[in-house]
């Protein structure tokens, strides 16, 4: 009996690993295309900065969504890789001038495995004490740990460079697939090929039976011992995994920006890994993918249509965490889920519903704090969306006020679509 | 060298006493709810922003009162609309909550108030010196300081000991539904225990905004070492925090004032070493104010409970 | 050689002693019950047997190796495996995911991570054959938390045996369930009872006649009796210590 | 003196009540009977408000449906649930101390009453209750409820894993309950006790009540037991 | 006509933006100023504003964009790493992309290192850096025959290192006589309370502190000072940065003295004139002297070169003088460092122009002539053909 199982299981294996590869192939596609919509060096610069991220904050999912432990020094890995990463590729310029050494003939573009193996190390040994136990402990010991690096990155400038940090030039050594490294537009390449090659490998990972058992470490590690495991076992090794994948993401950064600084290893990055991973959902394995990307843009853009950026960023955060808690991508599940059932046509008029009225709201929140803080901005016009209101003058506050209301009355008005029995 | 001791410890009393007026609203909201309020520090800054600008009306001391009261009542407010919807989602999520809180709450104070620190002071006669030794001011207000702190200490201690809110509270943070089965308003509870302990917060904004300075940084260089201070003082006991708080203050003081460098410290064991190196030339000094980081991951290692803590976290 | 050999077991939670000075001896392949009123120790004595926590002294052979102290994947590993009184399984992992765990140690694939557990064959299949055994092919996929409870109680069973240790304690395998699924379970046990070593605590008394071959009769602490059913049945200390009337 | 009329209550997305209709009259016992999983608990925790409950329930004549569940204990109704919720990092004597709704005016049972009733208890009385045995905290959970002394108590599946000798002083203890005037609603799994305790039975399956009537009623009738109760 | 864009890479919001948002009002301000008397070479003078959260990587994306927005100028001041990281990779750029060249006006970024070892063709400093202000602050001190002990407190990073070093050098070779009583690092924007190091101050008895401190680090430190009536005055790089007045109000006065190209006395009624303006306009100090200075260079070079071209500016800056209100200043050509007098000023009450919207501001003390400031270089300038 159990062979013809088996049999059906293998089956079941291969449907399973060709519907599993759509989502590869396009999301392969994605990046293949991109560089030929955005043409221009700016989009070039955010996008690989965007890369960077997306395996930043996939690594410190594997920590908190896979394996619950709470981190809030994730950057050290990321940061301790970037350099690794960086003082090869010093090594490689020196060599390359040289002519000789084995740097001479390591490629630039293979730093991101320098860093990978750096950031692993660094978990390798730092992690045995600290993963113990996982939750409130471990998040702490994380917060302090993370000081600590940040602070001796200020202490050692023969490594860290001080303040300064150190730089390189990525147009050293061999090269590979033609890519001088010389454009954003080259890096692109690069980058595009280790977000792919990471992403995969994570995801891979989630698919092992360690992948498997950080999960169950993260329900209920109790229960785990007595079949058989040590949960502090699995909790370094997924501690280890997640080290290397963040030091890929810091060679990543190395070859990208040629220069990386004490800051990089310090709280405000680690936070902002958390804030990725969170806003895009800590339970769906592309959640942080999508939160990385929406961060990423807002950080980088935001900031030029107002001085409350910000501000707009942690409201987000906030609401993200209070009403959608499993994230943007929790949220597309649901969506996909109710395709499946068949029942997206009787849910839909509620969701956009929904999400109209999270939209108005959210236009009455922004001309209020933009009215609120028009002063700061310097100028006497406050200007939304093009719309143009006197700074203090009734009539911005009246269309934030409308714009609330009215928000909140849809919400009210199609919550009734949203009960999940309806 | 004296004198260099006496005011070390005088200047390690006064900041250890600051830091555990600070902790120990967080203290009391870790234990009797479980949130690490990571927005604690922030909460602390609006006590301080906040006796600023009600000072400019109602003069320091009825700031004093009025300041923790608004900030507890934010706090509250906070509670009702934000913690208690994460509340189902476990601890993870209301820490990211509270985390997300702080990077609001700083944002806006900077868009309120200024990206600048504000002019707020304590009253002239309170900047009058106490005393004088060796040529040094002791200030009216330090003394203040600390009778208000020594105080706040002794009225939680009996707060907490005394009350059945507590006892309902601990029951309510492992099973909130069953004690809402006996009739009890949960909710109500911790909305109040979370507004009080934010004002805690709010009052040592109000002394330490005049004793160190009143700026948008003001949380978050303080939010960590808070931290620190609940963990190694052992998870929600109030006198573990007490004692954390003055050992951290104590430390860091001392370790400043001692400014040994490594190379000295191995001098003492006989090895010679160029004091020029860069591990050499750290000093004590250098390491003070990572003390609190290096005693918290040495804590959590060897002593998980903390000083006093009952339960490892 | 006896499968369990327990000398002089004592647990001491502070000042209150739980286990006091237990000797039992444990066959191969029988099934052994444990009996007592509540708060006998009947728990404490699996939690000390599987390594939850150290016995304060005394020593426990399994196979003749000493286990006392080890830590429990430990013991474990050298073939004793438990069940909990409450269910306590994996809540957000699927049934399914929930016994392949329990099965990628004893397939050498530990903490592997270089394999897709797809690939890692005897685990998924004994999985799959546990699966059926515990009949909740049905919920293959339904995360484990949202399970009735009836249906958590025999995943939770399946966890234990699914690793196949020679020696399983089944703690109230049977609590709260009904007569239907009662009988369910006294059949799935007598299945894992094949071939091995079983030790359970129950208080269903129906069940406990049906299933074990001898029983022990723990009463604060002490073993006041061993034996096939029949003698317990009519052990007058038994009796007025457990059974009250209702056996009468 | 209780009504529930028509009463639904979903899991998410899985409909478990599908209109549950019965009441209950002052100072009657009334078992609720069924196989696992067809929502007798579902059943007692929405009446106490723990889940969403839609449909009429009634307390002495008001609808107690929608409110906070604090709310509802305070009108007098006691619950046990069937999970044993005792609070592990409070001592024995603490969680029986909570049970009481106000420290002010005690009611008519009294923390030692409780203790001197159940010498298990009175042991470990100064030691945390998560350190209970699984029978222990069975009691505890009981007594703790009491403590706040409702007028009609909903007890759920109190004889899980408990000895048989236990199984019979709680069936006692329920009787002196009642005889004490509180209406008690009776979660079951074990027949016997049900049967000699209870004035009525309901039996439920798929989410409804399916039969209503004396114990004796249930015994005459067969085909209900064949159908609903047994294999 | 055309217009010419200047970005401004710096923070503009979070916590740093105190140090930012000045700099930015400053040149639109002083932008407004250009474009009446012509522009550069005819083009208007556009300043745009980008944020960096004082983040080398965020600057470099920032960088980015605004070359893609067709910005061949971009000034920073705040950050030896953004300082750093602009100055390599618009190497790079430079390298990468002839005819798309980019110009990095440096305003305030002092590490000497960026016009000595690692001087660069693109980069202009019109702040003195780090080693000539203490140069003159050494000067000054040297000639003040009551100082005797100093003690050196700075942030424990490579600029107040930098700071401590050629303070014990200079005062070495300036005055041999004076004893370094203590010379302490404490850790970059973490401490916030000083008293400490105040008690270690008062008993070292030291006469002077020197304090390359700014931010919170130099506003605490003088405040615990005058808390714990510490005499010693404290010769500081950053004493009027924004918010120090306000906090340390009369703690200050008397106490506190900074080396800067300006101070708060605005004698020359045009600049009196600006300073009112600007503050009524954007709540902010006309502090920064050199912005001015910069873009009246910047003007003066495009004028003289007929064109706005980068490389052509370049060229044009190399060595060029101009008249300011505090007299000539040079662009040395071997090392793009500008050469300026300088200024020892202490905090007062009741000025004429108070800072902040308070009564107080610097008053001049001192004036240090340009060639008491001037120090060599060790830069091999690479020029491109
Ligand atoms: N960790 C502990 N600390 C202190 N006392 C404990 C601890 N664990 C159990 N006990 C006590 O030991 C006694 C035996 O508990 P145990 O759970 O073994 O009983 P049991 O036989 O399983 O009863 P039940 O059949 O009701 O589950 C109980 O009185 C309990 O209070
Ligand atoms: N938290 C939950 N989430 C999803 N479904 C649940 C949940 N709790 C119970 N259910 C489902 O609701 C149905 C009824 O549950 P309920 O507990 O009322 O059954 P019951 O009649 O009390 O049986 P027993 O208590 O003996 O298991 C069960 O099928 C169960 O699967
Ligand atoms: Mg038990
Ligand atoms: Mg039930």
């Amino acid at each position: 009996m159990s062979d013809d199982m088996t049999a059906t299981m293998i089956r079941s294996n291969q449907r399973f690993a060709l519907r599993g590869l759509v989502p590869w192939l396009v999301f392969a596609a994605v990046l293949l295309i991109l560089p030929f919509i955005f043409t221009d060096g700016f989009s070039f610069t955010l996008m690989n900065a965007i890369g960077i991220n997306i395996v930043f904050a996939l690594s410190y999912n594997m920590l908190l969504g896979q394996g619950g432990m709470l981190s809030f020094g994730h950057a050290v890995f990321f940061g301790l890789g970037s350099y690794a990463a960086m003082h090869a590729m010093i090594a490689i310029d020196d060599a390359s001038y040289a002519g000789e050494g084995f740097w001479a003939h390591v490629p630039v573009v293979a730093m991101p495995l320098i860093g990978m193996i750096g950031g692993g190390l660094v978990a390798l040994v730092l992690g045995w004490p600290f993963c113990r136990r996982a939750g409130t402990a471990f998040a702490m010991i994380t917060l302090g740990l993370g000081e600590m690096i940040a602070a001796a990155g200020q202490m050692f400038p023969s490594v860290f460079g001080g303040e300064a940090g150190i730089y390189g030039n990525r147009m050293v050594g061999p090269q590979w697939f033609g890519l001088e490294l010389a454009q954003a537009a080259d890096v692109y390449w690069f980058i595009a090929f280790w977000t792919f090659a990471g992403v995969l490998a994570m995801w891979a990972f989630t698919r092992t039976p360690l992948g498997r058992l950080s999960n169950a470490v993260r329900d209920n590690a109790d229960r785990l011992q007595f079949i058989g495991y040590q949960p502090r076992n699995i909790r370094f090794l997924v501690f280890i995994a997640s080290g290397s994948f963040g030091g890929l993401a810091g060679g990543m950064a190395a070859v990208n920006y040629e220069i990386i600084t004490p800051e990089s290893l310090g709280l405000i990055p680690s936070g902002l890994a958390l804030l990725m991973a969170a806003v895009g959902g800590l339970g769906v394995f592309y959640g942080p993918i999508v939160g990385a990307v929406l961060v990423t843009l807002m950080n980088s853009l935001l900031s030029d249509y107002s001085d409350a950026s910000i501000l707009y960023v942690g409201l987000i955060f906030l609401s993200i965490v209070m009403f959608a808690p499993r994230g943007l991508g929790g949220g597309i599940e649901h969506v996909r889920t109710a395709y499946r059932e068949g029942i997206l046509a009787r849910r839909l008029p509620g969701w956009i519903g929904g999400a109209a009225a999270v939209l108005l709201i959210a236009l009455g929140l922004i001309i209020v704090i933009e009215m609120m803080f028009a002063g700061h901005g310097g100028g006497d016009t406050v200007n939304v969306f093009g719309i143009q209101f006197q700074a203090g003058g009734a009539t911005g506050w009246l269309a934030g006020v409308v714009a609330l209301v009215v928000g909140v009355l849809v919400m009210r008005a199609t919550r009734k679509n949203r009960e999940v029995n309806a | 060298m004296l004198e260099i001791i006496l005011f070390s410890l005088l200047n390690g009393i006064l900041y250890g006493l600051l830091l555990f007026m600070l902790s120990s609203g967080l203290t009391l909201i870790f234990s009797m709810m479980g949130v690490l309020n990571f927005a604690h520090a922030s909460f602390y800054m609006l006590g301080a922003y906040f006796a600023y600008t009600l000072g400019m009306h109602t003069g320091f001391w009825a700031a004093l009162i009025l300041a923790p009261i608004l900030v507890g009542v934010v706090g509250s407010l906070v509670e009702r609309f934000g913690l208690r919807r994460v509340h189902v989602n476990g601890h993870v999520a209301e820490l990211l909550f509270t985390f997300g809180l702080a990077y609001v709450i700083d944002e806006l104070v900077q868009l309120t108030w200024g990206t600048v620190a504000v002019p707020y002071r304590e009253p002239d006669y309170l900047r009058e010196p106490l005393f004088t030794l060796f040529g040094t001011d002791y200030s009216i207000f330090r003394g203040v300081v600390i009778l208000i702190s020594i105080l706040m200490f002794v009225a939680l201690w009996y707060l907490l000991k005394k009350t059945r809110v507590g006892m309902m509270i601990r029951a309510a943070l492992t099973h909130g539904a069953m004690v809402g089965h006996l009739g009890h308003n949960v909710p109500r509870l911790f909305m109040l225990v979370f507004g009080f302990g934010c004002a805690l917060a709010g009052l040592a904004g109000v002394i330490g905004g005049p004793l160190l300075a009143t700026e948008p940084g003001m949380a978050a260089t303080l939010g960590p070492i808070v931290f620190v201070v609940v963990v190694v003082g052992g998870m929600g006991s109030l006198p573990g925090a007490f004692y954390a708080s003055l050992l951290i203050g104590l430390l860091q003081t001392f370790f400043v004032a001692i400014d040994a460098s490594v190379a000295d410290i191995l001098g003492i064991f006989g090895l010679q070493i160029d004091p020029y190196g860069e591990v050499a030339r750290i000093t004590l000094a250098n390491l003070a104010p990572m003390t609190p980081f290096i005693l918290l991951v040495l804590m959590l290692i060897f002593r998980p409970r903390g000083l006093m803590g009952e339960l490892e976290p | 050689m006896s499968a369990l050999n327990i000398k002089g077991l004592k647990k001491q939670f502070g000042p209150a002693e739980v286990i006091c000075g237990v000797d039992l001896v444990v066959e191969k392949n029988e099934v052994h019950a444990v009996i007592g009123p509540n708060g006998a120790g009947k728990s404490t004595f699996f939690n000390l047997l599987s390594g939850a926590f150290p016995p304060t002294s005394g020593e426990i052979q399994l196979y003749g190796e000493r286990i006392d102290g080890l830590s429990p994947e430990k013991i474990q590993k050298r073939g004793l495996s438990r069940s909990f009184q409450v269910s306590n399984v994996f809540g957000n992992l699927s049934v399914f995911e929930n016994l392949r765990c329990a099965c990628f140690k004893q397939s050498r694939a530990g903490y592997v991570f270089w394999r897709s557990a797809a690939r890692v064959r005897e685990a998924n299949r004994r999985a799959e054959e546990v699966l059926e055994m515990i009949g909740l092919q049905a919920l293959r996929d339904v995360p484990a938390g949202s399970l009735p409870y009836a249906s958590q109680r025999a995943l939770e069973i399946g966890m234990t045996i699914a690793c196949d240790a020679p020696v399983v304690l089944l703690d109230e395998p049977t609590a709260g369930m009904s007569n239907t699924e009662t009988a369910q379970a006294i059949k799935l046990i007598r299945q894992v009872a094949e071939g091995r070593t079983l030790m359970i605590v129950e208080h269903d008394m129906g069940v406990v006649f049906e299933l074990a071959d001898r029983i022990s009769v723990l009463v604060y602490g002490k073993i006041i009796a061993t034996g096939k059913p029949e003698d317990i049945r009519n052990d007058p200390k038994v009796r007025e210590a457990y059974l009250g009337e209702e056996a009468a | 003196m209780l009504e529930v009329n028509d009463l639904h209550a979903y899991y998410g997305k899985s409909h478990i009540l599908n209109g549950v209709n019965f009441h209950l009259n002052e100072g009657e016992v009334v078992s609720l009977l069924g196989r696992n999983g067809v929502g007798r608990s579902t059943t007692v925790k929405s009446i106490m408000g723990e889940v969403p409950p839609q449909g009429s329930i009634r307390f002495r004549g008001k609808e107690i449906a929608g409110l906070p569940s604090h709310a509802i204990a305070r009108r007098g109704l006691g619950y046990v649930p069937e999970d044993r919720d005792i609070f592990p990092t409070l001592t024995v004597r603490q969680n029986l101390e909570l049970g009481i709704k106000n420290p002010r005016k005690p009611g008519k049972w009294k923390v030692q009453q409780m203790l001197d009733m159940f010498p298990n208890l009175a042991r470990r009385a100064e030691s945390p209750a998560g350190v209970l045995s699984g029978g222990e905290k069975q009691m505890l959970t009981m007594c703790r409820t009491l403590m706040g002394d409702p007028e009609l108590m909903m007890i759920d599946e109190p004889t899980e894993g408990l000895a048989p000798l236990i199984v019979k002083q709680i069936g006692e203890l329920i009787s002196d309950i009642a005889n004490a005037g509180v209406s008690i609603l009776l979660v079951e799994q074990k027949l016997s006790i049900a049967m000699d305790i209870s004035h009525r039975v309901l039996v439920m399956g798929h989410g409804q009540i399916v039969f209503e009537g004396t114990p004796e009623e249930l015994r005459a009738d067969d085909t209900t037991r064949k159908e609903w109760l047994e294999v | 006509a055309e217009t010419v864009k200047l970005a401004l890479i710096d923070p503009l919001t979070g916590p740093m933006a105190a140090a930012g948002q000045p700099a930015f009002e400053h040149l639109k301000l002083e932008a407004e100023r250009i474009n009446a008397n012509g522009g550069l070479n005819g083009a208007k003078l556009e300043i745009v504003g980008l944020d960096n959260k004082v983040n080398p990587q965020e600057s470099l994306v920032q960088l980015q964009k605004a070359i893609n927005d067709g910005v061949q100028l971009v000034t920073q001041g705040n950050g030896s790493s953004v300082a750093s990281a602009l100055i390599t990779s618009v190497e790079k750029h430079n390298r990468r992309n002839p005819g798309k060249e980019v110009l990095y006006l440096n305003y305030a970024a002092v590490d000497p290192a960026f016009t000595n070892e690692r001087c660069s063709y693109w980069h202009f400093r019109f702040d003195a850096n780090a080693d000539m202000k203490m140069n003159a602050l050494t000067n000054y001190i040297a000639n003040n025959e009551d100082i005797h002990k100093v003690y050196l407190i700075n942030q424990d990073y490579s600029f107040g290192h930098a700071v401590s070093k050629s303070a014990q050098e200079m005062l070495k070779q300036k005055r041999p006589d004076i004893e370094i009583v203590g010379n302490d690092f404490h850790p970059l924007a973490k401490v916030k309370d000083f008293t400490p190091y105040v008690s270690k101050i008062q008993a070292s008895g030291a006469d002077a502190v020197i304090s390359g401190n700014w931010g919170q680090d130099i506003t605490l430190l003088v405040k615990a000072a005058a808390e714990f009536g510490l005499k010693a005055p404290f010769y500081t790089y950053y004493g009027a940065s924004s918010g120090v007045v306000t906090q340390l109000g009369d703690k200050g006065v008397d106490r506190i003295y900074q080396i800067n190209e300006y101070y708060g006395d605005f004698e020359d009624p045009e600049m009196a004139k600006r300073q009112v303006e600007m503050y009524e306009k954007t709540n902010w100090d006309f502090y920064y002297l050199r912005l001015s200075t910069m873009l009246d260079m910047l003007k003066a070079a495009a004028d003289k070169a007929g064109s706005t071209d980068p490389k052509d500016l370049a060229k044009a800056l190399e060595g060029l003088s101009i008249e300011t209100p505090t007299g000539e200043v040079t662009m040395r050509a071997e090392d793009h460092q500008i050469q300026l007098p300088m200024f020892i000023s202490v905090m007062k009450d009741g000025m004429k122009y108070g800072a902040e919207g308070t009564d107080y501001n610097f008053h001049k003390v001192a004036e240090i002539a340009r060639d008491d400031v001037t120090l060599p270089t060790t830069c091999r300038m690479r020029r491109p053909n």
